[in-house]
């Protein structure tokens, strides 16, 4: 089963990789000689560095719902501090927020942590096992509102189930 | 008339970026402590740097242009909320207190 | 249009001799080198609108060199350089 | 010119000399550190408006990146020797630099020296004597590529590169010389242990070998090469040692030195393979230009990359694999 699956994983990054290589080469195909190499060699550096499973797929409905979601609070985001630097009074009131979440996969958690960074008013700081320290400039109530919602987000796009997701 | 249209929405999204690039260097500067600040870093020049990059991209008239230079903002997306994660764990690990109004 | 995107790359760069500012003043290291990842984003943007007002399409590729390698310097950083524990 | 080029071009003129002037007077290495990074962005943006994109992508890879890491790199190691007794750390991580007048005097006279120098060799600049142009024409009508850029690259650029890996592996057997202690990340638990940076370095990876061998592509008909690709992937190298991906002696000796010398060999055998069939070293027989040239730059970019990473962790490979 699990020789299946690992050839399986190189084929998709292969797949990934050689997208990266087409947009890169801008589509030319005459490169493919040297695009097989550069292909390979990152095909076997992923697996290589990472040989264990993802325990994750890439969900395309996930994604197509994560994308908008992602745009406008990335948007909002900027807003937001560029208000706030701008503005005369500079409306900071910063505190240091514990959230826990119930993801347990390490590549969905740095995601997340990864994007709290984005949203407006809150910074992903130190990951503790499974809690996320948050630098928020809007309070706790609405930093864990919004690190939640995000949760749900994220397990959608991952394709992992929420356990205890009630 | 579209090539001009196309002009102005080019030159309205590549403004719209270099004001946000302007707020994160006024947030870089006024903001109090080092955690403020990469607030600043991640958020105002990222979402500055995805305008220009529209701006650019409407601009070039091909489709693997523009996505090239997607990519190139994808890679500063990545990078800029890694640094920040890095930076911020560092500091706090480095004892560096976080600013709080009086 | 060429002209406006030299001029954007201009104020940008008055952007970055701005946040030199931040640089000077600190305090802490971690102020310095968060400053210096904030020009790297500032320059991929240079770049690109100067590969559009120069109409040199390689720049692009400088740009990605430049935001892919922009987080090499934070690794070294958090690696590489001691923190000071202070005292709560 | 547009005024606003000349602007744009007058602020460049004026912030590197300043930035430079900065990075030399830090007042302590860390913050040289961090300005030469700086520097090194602002360095690319003038090369890209000199129309020079090639030097301003090297740039791009070397001064803002690789370069960054590596000093950063010498000042933490420096810090850790100095700053032994908790008590006496100072505030900043790093020790300040005391200046004597004697060091400085014995910098500023070389220094302006050449500063005149070169100032008068640009002011007595003579016409050019040779005919650039038509050399490149008939390079490109004897040769196989049909690009000038591709025909002044590819046969030009192969002494210059040559020389370059030849510094480097020189300059990574001094390194190995001086006995220093090897080089590996250090960061707090908590850093170290971040699904963040561990995430961080398996998107990047993958995405750094295709861009490096792009780059190796790219430097057949645009900007781009050897140097570039092996910049490229040497940071990678510095990125996988500095969070314990790989071990800072690298892999078997025997192995690595091999892979240090390839570059170096594979050009120079080709180059007498060359002198033998056509009577001049490094001129390719016609029709194999591109072939050979391609082949040479394939493991050029290895060994730059090799060497690179090698350079960083400053210490020889062991004969035996370590911890095997």
């Amino acid at each position: 089963m699990l020789p299946q699956y690992f050839t399986r994983r190189a084929a998709l990054h292969a797949l990934v990789f050689s997208g990266l290589w087409l947009l890169l080469t801008g589509g030319d195909f005459g490169t493919w000689y040297l695009g097989a190499v550069a292909v390979a060699a990152a095909t076997v550096v992923s697996i290589r560095l990472f040989p264990e499973g993802p325990g994750w797929r890439w969900t395309v409905g996930g994604t197509v719902r994560f994308a908008p979601f992602f745009v406008r609070q990335s948007i909002s985001g900027g807003f937001d501090v560029a208000l706030r630097a701008i503005r005369p009074s500079m409306p900071l009131d910063p505190e240091l927020v514990e959230y826990e979440t119930s993801l347990e996969n390490p590549t969905a958690l740095a995601f997340m942590a990864n994007v709290v960074s984005l949203l407006p008013g809150t910074l992903g700081t130190e990951v503790k096992g499974r809690r996320i320290v948050i630098h928020s400039l809007v309070g706790a109530r609405r930093a864990t509102d919004g690190a939640r919602d995000l949760e749900t987000r994220v397990a959608d796009l991952f394709g992992l189930s929420r356990e205890g997701s009630a | 008339m579209i090539s001009s249209l196309v002009n102005i929405a080019s030159i309205l999204f590549v403004v719209a970026g270099a004001f946000f690039f302007l707020a994160g260097t006024v947030g870089l500067l006024r903001f109090p402590d080092v955690y403020t600040r990469l607030h600043s870093l991640t958020k105002a020049d990222n979402t500055g740097l995805g305008l220009v990059v529209v701006g650019l991209a409407i601009q070039s008239g091909s489709v693997l242009a523009a996505l090239k230079m997607i990519l190139a903002w994808l890679f500063v997306l990545v990078s800029g909320a890694t640094a920040a994660h890095l930076i911020s764990t560092t500091a706090l690990k480095g004892g560096i207190r976080v600013w709080r109004k009086e | 249009m060429n002209t406006f995107f030299t001029i954007v790359a201009g104020f940008l760069l008055v952007n970055i001799a701005a946040g030199l500012v931040r640089v000077y003043r600190g305090p802490s290291p971690a102020d310095r080198m968060l400053s210096a990842q904030l020009f790297g984003t500032t320059g991929v943007a240079i770049l690109l609108l100067l590969s559009q007002s120069l109409s040199t399409p390689a720049l692009v590729d400088a740009a990605l060199v430049l935001g892919l390698l922009a987080a090499v310097a934070v690794v070294a950083f958090v690696t590489r350089i001691p923190q000071n524990e202070r005292d709560e | 010119m547009s005024f606003a080029g000349l602007a744009l071009d007058g602020l460049l003129a004026l912030s590197l000399p300043i930035l430079a002037w900065r990075t030399l007077a830090a007042r302590d290495l860390y913050r040289a550190a961090i300005l030469f990074i700086t520097f090194g962005v602002i360095l690319a943006l003038a090369w890209a408006r000199l129309g020079a994109p090639d030097i301003a992508l090297a740039e791009a890879a070397i001064g803002a990146g690789i370069t960054g890491a590596l000093l950063l790199n010498t000042v933490g190691g420096l810090s850790r020797r100095n700053g032994g007794d908790d008590d006496e750390r100072p505030d900043e991580p790093t020790d300040r630099v005391g200046r004597p007048w004697t060091t400085r005097l014995a910098v500023a006279i070389p220094v302006t020296i050449l500063a005149v120098g070169l100032g008068w060799a640009v002011l007595s600049l003579p016409a050019p004597t040779v005919d650039m142009p038509s050399l490149v024409g008939e390079a490109i009508a004897e040769g196989e590529v049909s690009h000038p850029i591709t025909a002044v690259l590819l046969d030009y650029r192969s002494y210059d590169t040559f020389l370059e890996i030849g510094v480097l592996l020189l300059a990574a057997l001094c390194v190995w010389s001086l006995g220093l202690s090897a080089v590996r990340g250090e960061a707090p638990e908590a850093v170290a242990k971040s699904p963040v940076l561990a995430g961080f370095v398996r998107l990047l990876a993958p995405a750094m070998v295709v861009s490096g061998v792009y780059l190796l592509w790219a430097g057949t008909s645009q900007p781009g090469g050897a140097f570039q690709a092996g910049a490229v992937l040497g940071a990678l190298g510095v990125v996988m040692v500095l969070t314990g991906l790989l071990a800072p002696s690298l892999g078997r000796g025997s192995i690595i030195r091999a892979g240090l010398a390839l570059g170096f060999s594979v050009f120079l055998l080709v180059g007498v393979a060359a002198m033998l069939a056509t009577g001049g070293f490094l001129e390719y027989p016609a029709g194999f230009e591109y072939g050979l040239i391609l082949a040479i730059e394939f493991f050029l970019t290895f060994s730059i990359a090799l060497t690179l990473t090698a350079l960083f962790t400053t210490v020889p490979p062991r004969e035996k694999k370590e911890g095997a």
